[in-house]
C-alpha cells in the first residue's frame, strides 16, 4: 500500500499564458508520503500545485494523478484532491458553519462530517456562527483546512499551509497532515517556511526554472536551501 | 501550444505565400486576384446602379440606394454566419485557426452591418419620412445584431489566454446567433400584431426590372468579392498577431530550466 | 422627384467605409509583416 | 444515481445563494430600492401624468425588471470570483450543468421576488389596476426563466474580469431584447391595454428560456472551466 504511486508527473510542461511555468518537470509522489516542495519565488511551486489539482491543464508530457491521466480528463480527479491555495475559497458573507457545510457537501462530504471537521479545528464553538469577512487571515486559513479536513482527500495539495497560521493551528495543521499520510493519503505541501515543514516531511525536492532542481531524500541534513 | 496552428485539411484562405511573393505586406497572388476583379466589378456596379439602371416604378430613383443596401445586408448576414460556423468548428476542433476567422469575419461583419444600417436610414428618410421604422422588423433586428457583434468584439478585446479567449468568444458568438430569429421574430410580431402598421419592408416589387435584377446581382457579386478580399487580408492579419505574440515554445522551455542556474538552490 | 442626394450620401458613405478599411487592413499588414521574422509569417501553415 | 446528485447540487449551490443573500441583504437593500426607483424616475420623466404611465406600464414594468436583473447577475458571480472560491467551484467536482441549475434557480427566485415587489410599485406609483391575473402571472414566471438562464451564461463570463461593470449589460441586454418585447406584450395584454394575443407571446418567452436553458447546460462548463 505504502508504494502505490498517487502522482506521476513525466516531463510535463504547463503553461501559463505563453509562459512555461513548468519546464518537463519530473515528479512522483506516493502513498502515505509528505513531500515539501521548496524553491523560490516564481520557480513554479504554485502551478505544480494547480496542474495536480486539475485546475491548469499540461501542455505536453505525461501527468497522473490516482492512476487517472490529466491531459485526457482533468476534471474526473478533483473530489479525491484537496487543494488549499493562498486563497481560501470562502464566502465572504456565510458563516463558518455555513461555508464549512456547504463545500463540504459540495465536494461529496456529509454534514456530519463537516461538524466533526469543525470540532477538530476548534471552529464549532466561538467562531461557527461569525461570518468569514470577520474573520483574521489565520481563521480562515483554518477554515479552509476544515473544509479539507471533512472532504477526506486522497491527495492533498497545500500552498504555503503554515503561512498566517498561529503556532496551535500550526500543530493541529502538521497533526492533521501525518493523518491522512498514515491513512493512505500523498501529501505535497509548498512551503518557505523549511524549518516546520521539513521536520513534517518525508523527503523535500528543490524546484528551480520549471522543473525538479534536487531531491533531498529522508535523514537529510537540516542545511536549507532556497 | 503543439497543434494549436495546424490547419484543417481542405480549407481554403487563398494561396499560401511563396518566397517570390512581396514579403512586406498581407497581399498573395490570391488577394491580387480578388483585389483586381473587385475593383472591376466595383467600376461596373457604379456603372449600372447610378447610370444604366432604370428607375423603379414606385420607388423611382431611390432603387439605386438599394444596390448598396442589400448587398451590405446580404454580407451582414453571410460574415455572421462564418463567424458562427467558425466557432462551431473551433469548439469542435479546437482549432485556433477557425477561431481566427470566427474573429476576421465578426470584424467586417460589423462593418457591413453598419453599412446596411445607415444605407437603410438614409433610403427610409424620403420613403418613410424618418431615418426609423420600427415596423421593418429586418432593420431592428439588423441594429440588435449590430449591437450583439460589437459585444462579441469586446470580448475578444479581453486580454486572455488564447484558449481561453477563443472559447469564450465562440460560446458568446454562438448565444447571440441563436438570439437573431428569435429577435426578428419577436420584432415581426411586435408590430404586426399591434396595429396595421404599414410595414414597409424592403423587398422589390416583384415585376423587377431585369436591368435592375441584373444590377442587384451585379452588386451582390461585388460585395461578396470584397468580402473575401477582406477575409484574406484580415485573418492573416489576425494570423501575423499571433505569430507575434507567440516564439518558439522549445525556446521558452529551455530559458524557464535556465533560470534554475544561478538561482543559489542548493544542489 | 430627384432623390440624388440622398443616393450621393448613401454611395460614398460605402465607398468611404470600405475605402477606409481596405486602406486600414493593408497598412496594418504591412506593419506587422515587418515585425514577424519570414519563417513565421506563413498563414497557412 | 447521477440523476440525483444533480438535482443535489443544483439545490445545494441554489440553497447557498440564497443564503447569501439573506445573510447579505444585497438585493434587498440595494437592488429592489433601486429598482423603485426606476419607477419613480419614469414618473418625473413623463412628467407625472398617470395616464401616460398608465399606459406605458407595461413597458416601464420590464425596463426596471431588465435593469434590476443585471445587478443581481452581477452580485450573483461577484460572490463566485472573490478570494478563489471560482478554484473551490470547479476543484468541488459538481457537474457543471448542476451549478449552472442552482445559480440561475436563485436568480430566478430573487427575480421573481423583485417582479411582485415592482408588480405592487406600478401598481401604487401609476396607478395601474392588476388584471388578468393568469397570463401576467405564467408570463413573468417564464420571462424570469429566461432572463435567469441568459443572465448566468453571461454572468459566469464576465465574473472575475475588470470590465465586467459595462461588459455584462452591454452583452445580457440586446440577447434580452425579445424578452423584453415578448414579456411587454403579455404583460400589456393581460392588462387588457393592447389587443393582442398574449398567450402566444407567453409562448414565444417559454421557447427562449428553452432554448437558454439548454444553451447554459451545455455552455456553462466551459465558461466556468477557463482560468
Amino acid at each position: 500500500m505504502v508504494s502505490e504511486t498517487v502522482i506521476s508527473l513525466r516531463g510535463v510542461v504547463a503553461l501559463l499564458g505563453r509562459f512555461p511555468a513548468l519546464a518537463r518537470l519530473d515528479l512522483d509522489v506516493d502513498a502515505g508520503e509528505i513531500v515539501l516542495v521548496r524553491g523560490p519565488n516564481g520557480a513554479g511551486k504554485s502551478t505544480l500545485l494547480r496542474v495536480c489539482a486539475g485546475l491548469v491543464p499540461v501542455d505536453s508530457g505525461n501527468a497522473r494523478v490516482l492512476g487517472h491521466d490529466l491531459r485526457a480528463d482533468r476534471r474526473v480527479i478533483r473530489r479525491s484532491v484537496g487543494y488549499l491555495g493562498h486563497d481560501t475559497g470562502l464566502y465572504a458573507d456565510l458563516t463558518v458553519r455555513d461555508n464549512v457545510r456547504f463545500w463540504a457537501r459540495a465536494t461529496g462530504a456529509s454534514g456530519a462530517d463537516a461538524d466533526a471537521a469543525m470540532v477538530r479545528l476548534d471552529l464549532d464553538t466561538r467562531l461557527a456562527d461569525i461570518i468569514v469577512a470577520r474573520l483574521s487571515a489565520g481563521q480562515r486559513r483554518r477554515v479552509g483546512l476544515a473544509v479539507l479536513l471533512a472532504q477526506r482527500p486522497k491527495v492533498w495539495l497545500l500552498d504555503e499551509p503554515h503561512a498566517a497560521l498561529d503556532e496551535n493551528g500550526r500543530d493541529v495543521l502538521d497533526e492533521v497532515l501525518r493523518q491522512a499520510a498514515a491513512g493512505g493519503a500523498a501529501v505535497l505541501v509548498a512551503s518557505h517556511d523549511h524549518g516546520r515543514a521539513e521536520q513534517l516531511a518525508h523527503r523535500s525536492v528543490s524546484l528551480a526554472g520549471g522543473h525538479v532542481h534536487s531531491v533531498r531524500e529522508p535523514g537529510g541534513t537540516g542545511v536549507f536551501g532556497g | 501550444m503543439t497543434d494549436t496552428t495546424t490547419n484543417p485539411p481542405g480549407a481554403g484562405m487563398g494561396a499560401p505565400t511563396r518566397s517570390g511573393d512581396d514579403p512586406r505586406n498581407t497581399a498573395s497572388k490570391g488577394t491580387r486576384v480578388f483585389g483586381i476583379l473587385s475593383l472591376i466589378g466595383i467600376g461596373w456596379l457604379v456603372a449600372l446602379g447610378l447610370g444604366l439602371s432604370p428607375d423603379d416604378q414606385t420607388q423611382g430613383d431611390l432603387v439605386r440606394l438599394m444596390y448598396v443596401h442589400v448587398p451590405s445586408a446580404w454580407l451582414a448576414y453571410l460574415s455572421f454566419g462564418v463567424t458562427a460556423m467558425g466557432s462551431i468548428m473551433y469548439l469542435w476542433k479546437r482549432s485556433e485557426w477557425w477561431d481566427l476567422v470566427a474573429a476576421s469575419s465578426a470584424e467586417i461583419g460589423v462593418l457591413f452591418t453598419g453599412l446596411a444600417l445607415v444605407t437603410g436610414m438614409i433610403w427610409g428618410r424620403p420613403t418613410w419620412g424618418s431615418y426609423w421604422e420600427w415596423g421593418d422588423a429586418r432593420l431592428v433586428t439588423t441594429l440588435v445584431l449590430f449591437l450583439m457583434f460589437l459585444g462579441y468584439l469586446a470580448v475578444r478585446r479581453i486580454p486572455a489566454d488564447t484558449h481561453v479567449r477563443s472559447r469564450r468568444s465562440a460560446i458568446v458568438a454562438l448565444i447571440a446567433v441563436v438570439d437573431i430569429p428569435l429577435v426578428h421574430f419577436s420584432v415581426k410580431w411586435w408590430r404586426t400584431l399591434h396595429q396595421e402598421a404599414t410595414v414597409l419592408s424592403s423587398d422589390f416589387d416583384p415585376k423587377i426590372d431585369d436591368l435592375m435584377l441584373f444590377t442587384l446581382m451585379v452588386g451582390l457579386v461585388v460585395f461578396t468579392l470584397v468580402y473575401v478580399w477582406f477575409m484574406l487580408h484580415r485573418f492573416r492579419v489576425a494570423w501575423l498577431e499571433e505569430q507575434l505574440l507567440d516564439h518558439s515554445l522549445a525556446d521558452a522551455i529551455e530559458a524557464r530550466r535556465a533560470e534554475a542556474v544561478g538561482t543559489g538552490a542548493t544542489t | 422627384m430627384s432623390n440624388w442626394g440622398y443616393i450621393i450620401v448613401g454611395w460614398s458613405a460605402a465607398a468611404g467605409v470600405l475605402g477606409a478599411y481596405a486602406v486600414r487592413l493593408v497598412t496594418r499588414g504591412r506593419s506587422l509583416s515587418r515585425r514577424v521574422p519570414p519563417e513565421r509569417r506563413r498563414w497557412m501553415g | 444515481m447521477a440523476d440525483g446528485t444533480f438535482v443535489n447540487d443544483a439545490a445545494l449551490v441554489a440553497a447557498k445563494d440564497l443564503r447569501l443573500e439573506l445573510r447579505s441583504r444585497v438585493a434587498v437593500s440595494q437592488v429592489v430600492p433601486f429598482a423603485v426607483l426606476l419607477l419613480v424616475i419614469f414618473g418625473f420623466a413623463l412628467d407625472g401624468d398617470q395616464t401616460t404611465l398608465q399606459r406605458l406600464t407595461s413597458g416601464l414594468y420590464w425596463v426596471a425588471v431588465l435593469f434590476a436583473a443585471v445587478l443581481i447577475v452581477q452580485r450573483a458571480f461577484a460572490v463566485e470570483s472573490d478570494d478563489g472560491v471560482r478554484d473551490a467551484l470547479r476543484l468541488a467536482g459538481m457537474r457543471p450543468a448542476s451549478v449552472f441549475v442552482g445559480k440561475a434557480g436563485a436568480i430566478f427566485v430573487q427575480l421573481i421576488v423583485l417582479e411582485v415587489l415592482l408588480g405592487v410599485g406600478v401598481a401604487v406609483f401609476f396607478g395601474t389596476t392588476l388584471t388578468g391575473w393568469g397570463l401576467l402571472i405564467a408570463s413573468a414566471v417564464v420571462a424570469a426563466a429566461g432572463i435567469s438562464a441568459a443572465g448566468t451564461l453571461y454572468g459566469v463570463l464576465t465574473a472575475g474580469l475588470r470590465v465586467k461593470e459595462s461588459l455584462l449589460p452591454m452583452l445580457l441586454l440586446p440577447v434580452l431584447a425579445p424578452v423584453l418585447i415578448g414579456a411587454t406584450r403579455a404583460m400589456g395584454a393581460a392588462l387588457g391595454d393592447v389587443a393582442v394575443d398574449g398567450w402566444s407571446w407567453f409562448n414565444f418567452l417559454a421557447i427562449f428560456a428553452l432554448i437558454y436553458v439548454a444553451l447554459g447546460l451545455f455552455a456553462f462548463g466551459p465558461l466556468l472551466e477557463e482560468s
